[in-house]
């Protein structure tokens, strides 16, 4: 069973994020079950979404304590919440900032992980162009995919397809496959040094 | 079909498959993706005829519910929390008057303080209310158990009161199996109602019953309700031949063969008990679970044969009765009668604090070794509690508890823990 | 359907509930008496017929009516109507015009030839009806209807009394008069006119007569001693009304002076005016108060222009000229003289002063009583020798058409009795209902309907009618305007307003009844009669 | 909405009925054959207004909707005493739920009419002043807003009746009750601003909104069958005496009702979409003093000594409404 937890701020997508996700794995014939951090959340609060994906049935109802992946679409939050709170030692990290994980100050912190699976993607300026707002949810899972390996990017883009009205769809659509390739770029990068 | 949906959509999608003709709803969370999902069928007309009310109180909605059913149309609401508490009057009438009514309770928390998050306060409030009152573990069970209950309200002139774990289920995105109209319609003809609002054959609804009489009504709405005890798995079955899947009767065993320690619980939080019990199973423990899902009427012979063979009977709880502890428990207890087997009352889960694996694990430990309490606040931060206490002691006005240990641990109402 | 216990009931189930048991006191439905009825010197039930009115069944209105009055269209004309004045609506907004519905009832059966109703099996008997007045006539008519064989003789050329020879046909047309008298002679009542009965015994015996009834009337002028010179020209009023009726054109002058103040005074000044004269006034000792006569006929008076001198006398007559004194009232109200005496021009004197009966043909009947000029008869209207009754101006009594057609008609119940040996006993009275017992708010506002009358030049030169009839229209809303005092007149107010359902509406015309199993005795139905027709009373224990 | 007055005929249009009327002039009490919707052998005390008030507007509502009437019912006296088990007095199909209910009830009557498509029968919701201007306002009101094809009356008898007798929201000024005694230095009860719900039911914008008397069966009916003749939210406000709770003699119950409108106290009219369409005119203007001195519970007006200050201001009260409605 896999884990992800997605942090982000309320206005920003993150419960959707966790659905498409599930929906991702549901095309792929797999079990998924996508939950948001159930609240009252208002626009700008900060808002914690989970998603499972497994072989079979899950059953667990509880919340994603040690998820095997973090998702942090809004990077202001990093020095707010817990955002890293029980990842796993294998764990995989996707944040979306124009920065590195030494410039937002987690050199340090990143010592105990495996280094080639913390990211950072620009999120918001890809989604900027390809959208024109900056709700970089569907975008970042793009990245994650590619990151992550759980789901393919072909089913996270026909996730979006569906949950996503046509033309909006589209844009997000070529906004997840350029995170998608950013993060190629990083891994091929780190992978090389 | 296989879908991917919101607990709530599915739902929605399930009770408009049962061809409601009348629904009143007014908003509160967590049900309120459900009636918004039947009001767009409404709108559009996939979901006709039906009347959806927008009400201006549950009160009302109730009250529409009852006015529409003893009129002869299938009716249907949802509700929650305060919510539901908001209706009591009239769910004792919707019952008292035998009006097959279906409610869903998206099952919430009671305040003060207000809390929004899931425990199931507000049904278990409500289990002498005249109802029926069904618990459903996974989004799967929920749509099936709507469609059931239609069905057992109307053969029963009784009303039914799905209850499903706010958020918990009604906000989780998974994989669920939709049945098709004709499935449905196969299950569920359209409603037969026994009395009915009728000018050709004009009656009287809701007289006023003295001493002479109030009592034989009583007795005859106990018996009345009693009837789905044996009506529940005999629907139960006929589904399972119309789905294609087992539904699971009054109550559901996991593991019970030769389980020294059985652990009791309604609705979602099965899901994770189960896998906890994998765990201790790998172990070697001997540990099991009996889900209730049928809760009015209880179920006490079902129970009983469950945990003939159990050592130790272990209830979680998601509600508290506030000065003696478990709700739940007690019916177990009567439902063991003379047996000596210690029964546990587990209070967990409330307000919507998460029952982890983690915690399941150290009770079940907990309860191996003896330590187990006859009452037990799962997760309970006693250092917190303790130093409240003692400002109380100190200070006559001490301030309000919630306020003060929110401060303590310094945490938001909103977002994870 | 199959119903839940107890909290489920069938219609009509509360009827198994007899409230009826809750009940202190309960209603019933009672006739009382109106005013109207117990004013009516004839007796008519005048209720009754405009009850027949208002639904527009005018011929069983008229012939209700005539259960007690044979001369309605007469009545409708000259009675002074007691009934208006006693009627509760005056307390309400304006009395009923009952007498002018009389009159329309009575107008359309002459048009109409109504016959008054066939008499009952012969009975054998023979009676002597001396005088066709309407005493006279009111009494054949009765006493026919009863199945007596009925002889009148009347002194008079033409029958009616004073009807003909005491009222100007500009308040009774005759062809009205003669058209009622004919249609009560058609029930085989046999008229003798122009012949005096002299000795009522011998004509008794002779003509073999079981009984008598005697109402000659008064129709002797009363003589007052007014010094006069040779030149004087004095007459009395009865012989100048006589003599019109008789083709005569009486040379008054032009200024003529009445003296007295009754009705036929009024009748004398007015006919004078209507013969030319350019002054007709009236001289009488006391004040208009005091006058005997009728306020309407001395307000008509007045229209035409007749003069009054109230406190005057005539001391003496002469040619051309009257002295009159000046009185005045003392304490008691009695007219005192002044010796204050002036001058009046008068070409002619007329004397209204009153008139008595002529009772020679009562001489040497034994047991009789006369006093002050008027037979004495008992309650039944029986003089002091058996078998002979009299009423009328002769008796003591109001002496109007009204009266003595009630007499008539009394006289007729007791001899019909006498007859058959039996007591002419009356039928129970009704309690009288006053305007307290009704409930007005549920009576619709109506003031009262304003009778035309003959322009006043044709009044003071023709003696054509005065006063016009009502049409059918303003008939009806007359009639409807009554306010059936003490009976039932079907308004179903007390089927409506009672809470409890427990007033039955039986077919119409058959009232209502109390459903007493069902009644709690709230009143309500009582409180909310309109006509008074609704008692309650204790609940017998 | 139809004019009613009767041509001249001895009563004209007061009295109940009138043997010679045209039929189609009637009333539906007058005819020998009314459905008596609520029938004899109910337990409502001597002389009750609400039983009169009640049978004169579903009787009504019956002959316009050709019997094709189904009602619910708020607790309070009539409910009681029309269905104590195991006797009923309604002779329509009729449902009790509770008592702050019956417009939301009568709601979900509606919609089920509607959803079978039943068009033709009609339903009608009732309550006393309690049950509707205190308890059931909210359900009331909402029932206005959606406009739900319901005709709501309300038999106002300014008090909690079937309780014995406490202060609603609709008991008058200077009235005693239960809770509201005849002592201290405001006896009886206080002045406020009073809740007059015909105007708060026009508020709403509602199709039809009248008052009536149960004094006024002509009037009633009148607007019953008027009301019937539209669809939507309509509400009736009927004034219906209480000889118990306004201590006046059983017999009194027309009269005092009669009085309540002839005083100006209680405004008859009629609104359409809120706007007042028509207002029934006082026909005999009376002084309050006549209408409050025959109920005791008015007596401390007068006894032991007239307050006049109070008069005055009850007086005040009904001229005000006689300005404001233009009642003569």
């Amino acid at each position: 069973m896999f884990g992800v937890r997605i942090h982000g701020r309320g206005g920003q997508g993150v419960v959707t994020a966790a659905e498409l996700l599930s929906l991702a794995a549901f095309e792929e014939g797999r079990h998924a079950q996508a939950f948001p951090s159930f609240g009252s959340e208002r626009t700008g609060a900060p808002v914690v979404s989970f998603c499972r994906i497994a072989e079979r049935e899950i059953r667990t109802r509880e919340p994603v304590s040690q998820p095997d992946a973090l998702v942090v679409q809004d990077p202001t939050l990093l020095h707010q919440v817990d955002v890293f709170g029980g990842l796993r030692p294998d764990g995989y990290v996707l944040i979306n900032s124009t920065h590195g994980f030494d410039e937002l100050g987690l050199g340090e912190w990143t010592r105990n992980f495996r280094h080639e699976r913390l990211l950072t993607v620009p999120a918001s300026d890809i989604c900027r162009r390809h959208i024109g707002q900056m709700r970089p949810n569907a975008a970042m899972l793009g990245g994650l995919a590619r990151l992550t390996g759980i789901v393919t990017l072909e089913s996270v883009c026909s996730a979006i397809a569906e949950r996503f009205p046509a033309g909006l769809a589209e844009r997000n659509i070529a906004a997840a496959r350029e995170c998608a390739e950013r993060v190629a770029a990083q891994l091929g990068a780190s992978v090389g040094a | 079909m296989l879908e991917q949906l919101e607990g709530s959509v599915a739902v929605a999608h399930a009770v408009a498959l049962c061809r409601p003709e009348v629904i009143p709803a007014y908003p509160i969370s967590p049900q309120t993706h459900i009636v918004e999902g039947l009001s767009a069928m409404v709108k559009t007309g996939e979901l006709a005829p039906c009347e959806f009310i927008n009400v201006e109180s549950e009160y009302a909605a109730m009250s529409v519910a009852i006015g529409a059913s003893a009129t002869g149309a299938r009716t249907y609401t949802a509700t929650a929390s305060q919510g539901l508490l908001y209706m009591v009057e009239a769910l004792y009438n919707a019952s008292g008057l035998g009006l097959p009514i279906v409610m869903t309770i998206a099952n919430r928390a009671i305040g003060a303080p207000i809390n929004i998050w899931n425990d199931h306060s507000d049904s278990m409030s409500q289990r002498d209310s005249g109802w029926i009152q069904l618990y459903v573990e996974s989004n799967q069970e929920a749509i099936d158990t709507h469609i059931l209950a239609f069905r057992l309200a109307e053969e029963l002139s009784l009303p039914v009161m799905v209850c499903m774990d706010g958020f918990i289920l009604t906000h989780a995105y998974e994989r669920v199996d939709v049945p098709s109209q004709e499935q449905v319609d196969r299950f569920l003809s359209p409603y037969e109602p026994r009395q009915v609002l009728d000018p050709s054959e004009p009656v009287t609804i809701g007289a006023m019953v003295g001493p002479e009489a109030f009592t034989e009504v009583k007795y005859l709405a106990h018996v009345k309700q009693a009837q789905a005890l044996d009506l529940i798995p005999e629907l139960a079955r006929e589904l399972d031949g119309v789905l294609g899947r087992e539904q699971g009767g009054l109550v559901r065993g996991y593991r019970l063969q030769d389980a020294e320690t059985v652990i009791v619980a309604l609705g979602s939080v099965l899901g994770t008990i189960e896998d906890a019990i994998d765990q201790q199973r790998e172990q070697g423990v001997k540990v099991g679970a009996l889900g209730i899902k049928a809760f009015r009427p209880f179920p006490l012979q079902e129970v009983r044969d469950a945990l003939a063979g159990a050592a130790r009977v272990v209830v979680i709880e998601k509600a508290l009765a506030v000065g003696i502890g478990g709700i739940v428990s007690q019916d177990i207890h009567i439902a063991l009668g003379s047996s000596a087997t210690p029964v546990h009352t587990v209070i967990a889960g409330l307000g919507g604090r998460p029952i982890t694996s983690a915690s399941l694990t150290r009770l079940i430990e907990g309860a191996l070794a003896g330590e187990l309490a006859e009452l037990t606040f799962l997760d309970l931060n006693a250092e917190l509690v303790e130093r409240e206490l003692q400002r109380t002691r100190e200070k006559r006005r001490s301030g309000p508890h919630a306020e003060n240990m929110l401060r303590d641990i310094g945490v938001v109402a909103a977002g994870p823990v | 359907m199959e119903k839940p216990f107890a909290i489920t009931l069938e219609v009509d189930s509360s009827l198994a509930n007899k409230t009826g048991a809750w009940r202190s006191e309960r209603p019933l439905y009672v006739d009382r008496l109106p005013p109207c009825n117990d004013a009516c010197p004839a007796g008519e039930n005048i209720q009754r017929w405009l009850y027949e009115a208002e639904a527009g069944g005018y011929e069983a209105a008229w012939r209700a009516l005539v259960e007690d009055n044979p001369l309605p269209a007469v009545m409708g004309r000259v009675c002074y109507h007691p009934c208006t004045t006693a009627c509760n609506r005056a307390q309400l907004d304006e009395a009923v015009g009952i007498n002018s519905v009389e009159r329309f009832l009575g107008d359309a059966a002459i048009e109409h030839r109504w016959r008054l109703p066939a008499p009952a099996a012969a009975s054998g008997k023979r009676v002597l009806i001396v005088g066709a007045g309407p005493s006279g006539l009111s009494a054949a008519y009765h006493l026919a209807r009863l199945g007596h064989e009925v002889v009148i003789r009347d002194a008079g050329e033409r029958p009616g009394g004073m009807m003909r020879f005491g009222i100007p046909t500009y308040r009774l047309p005759r062809d009205v008069l003669d058209a009622e008298i004919e249609r009560i002679l058609e029930l085989g009542v046999t008229l003798e006119s122009g012949c005096r009965v002299t000795d009522i015994l011998k004509s008794m015996s002779e003509g073999a007569f079981d009984a008598a009834f005697l109402a000659v009337g008064a129709h002797i002028a009363k003589r007052a001693y007014i010094p006069a010179g040779e030149a004087a020209h004095v007459l009395d009023a009865i012989s100048l009304l006589r003599g019109m009726e008789e083709g005569e054109r009486p040379v008054l002058g032009r200024r003529v002076v009445v003296y007295g103040g009754g009705n036929t005074a009024m009748d004398a000044a007015r006919t004078a005016k209507r013969l030319g004269a350019s002054d007709a006034i009236v001289v009488y000792r006391r004040t208009r108060e005091r006058m005997p006569a009728h306020d309407s006929d001395v307000q008509e008076a007045l229209e035409e222009g007749v003069q009054m001198r109230w406190l005057s006398t005539v001391k003496h007559a002469d040619s051309g000229t009257l002295l009159i004194e000046r009185m005045e009232l003392d304490e008691q109200g009695f007219p005192q003289p002044t010796g204050e005496l002036e001058e009046l021009e008068a070409d002619s004197l007329v004397l209204a002063l009153g008139q008595e009966a002529d009772l020679s043909l009562l001489d040497g009947v034994p047991g009789l009583e006369v006093k002050d000029g008027v037979v004495q008869v008992a309650p039944n209207m029986m003089t002091g020798y058996p078998g002979i009754f009299a009423g009328g101006d002769m008796v003591p009594a109001e002496r109007t058409v009204t009266v003595g057609v009630g007499h008539g008609k009394k006289a007729a119940r007791h001899i019909d009795a006498w007859l058959r040996g039996a007591q002419g006993a009356p039928g129970p009275r009704h309690e009288l209902v006053g305007f307290e017992q009704l409930n007005t708010w549920y009576f619709s506002d109506a003031p009262r309907t304003v009778v035309g009358q003959l322009e006043l030049v044709r009044r003071q030169s023709t003696f054509e009618e005065v006063q016009l009839g009502l049409d059918e229209s303003n008939a009806l809303f007359e009639a409807r305007r009554c306010m059936s005092c003490g009976n039932c007149f079907e308004c179903d107010n007390c089927y409506g307003v009672c809470p409890d359902n427990a007033v039955i509406k039986l077919a119409a015309g058959e009232r209502y009844a109390f459903d007493l199993d069902y009644c709690k005795g709230c009143g309500i139905c009582a409180r909310e009669c309109p006509c008074g027709a609704i008692v309650m009373e204790p609940e017998p224990s | 909405m139809a004019e009613r007055a009767i041509k001249f005929y001895q009563v004209g249009s007061h009295a109940v009925g009138n043997r010679l009327l045209d039929p189609a002039l009637a009333t539906v009490q007058s005819d020998a054959e009314r459905s008596n919707t609520i029938t004899k052998g109910h337990r409502a005390c001597q002389g009750c207004g609400e039983a009169l008030g009640a049978r004169y507007a579903l009787d009504a509502a019956m002959r316009a909707t050709d019997g094709q009437l189904i009602a619910a019912n708020a607790t309070g006296c009539l409910e009681v005493f029309s269905t104590p088990y195991p006797e009923s007095s309604w002779r329509l199909p009729w449902i009790h739920s509770l008592f702050a209910n019956a417009p939301s009830v009568a709601t979900g009557i509606a919609a089920a009419l509607r959803v079978k498509g039943h068009d033709e029968v009609r339903v009608v919701g009732q309550g006393g002043d309690g049950g509707t201007a205190d308890i059931g306002m909210a359900c009331l009101s909402g029932m206005f807003e959606r406009n739900d094809d319901v005709l709501y009356i309300c038999y106002d008898n300014e008090a909690y009746m079937n309780t014995g007798v406490q202060r609603s929201g609709c008991t008058p000024p200077a009235a005693r009750t239960m809770t509201t005694q005849a002592v201290g230095s405001e006896p009886g009860n206080v002045f406020g601003q009073g809740k007059n719900m015909a105007l708060i039911a026009m508020a709403h914008e509602i199709p039809y909104v009248a008052t009536a008397t149960v004094a006024e069966l002509r009037d009633i009916e009148a607007k019953v069958e008027h009301a019937m003749s539209l669809r939507g939210a309509r509400y009736l406000h009927i004034l219906v005496t209480c000889p118990l709770g306004w201590s006046c003699g059983s017999a009194e119950t027309i009269r005092v009702a009669r009085l309540a409108k002839e005083t100006g106290l209680f405004p008859v009219f009629e609104a359409e979409r809120g706007v007042v369409s028509a207002v029934s005119k006082i026909r005999r203007r009376t002084p309050v003093e006549e209408y409050l001195k025959l109920q005791g519970r008015y007596a401390h007006l007068f006894k032991p000594t007239r307050r006049e200050d109070v008069l005055a201001h009850v007086q005040a009260i009904a001229d005000r409404n006689i300005e404001r409605f233009g009642l003569v």
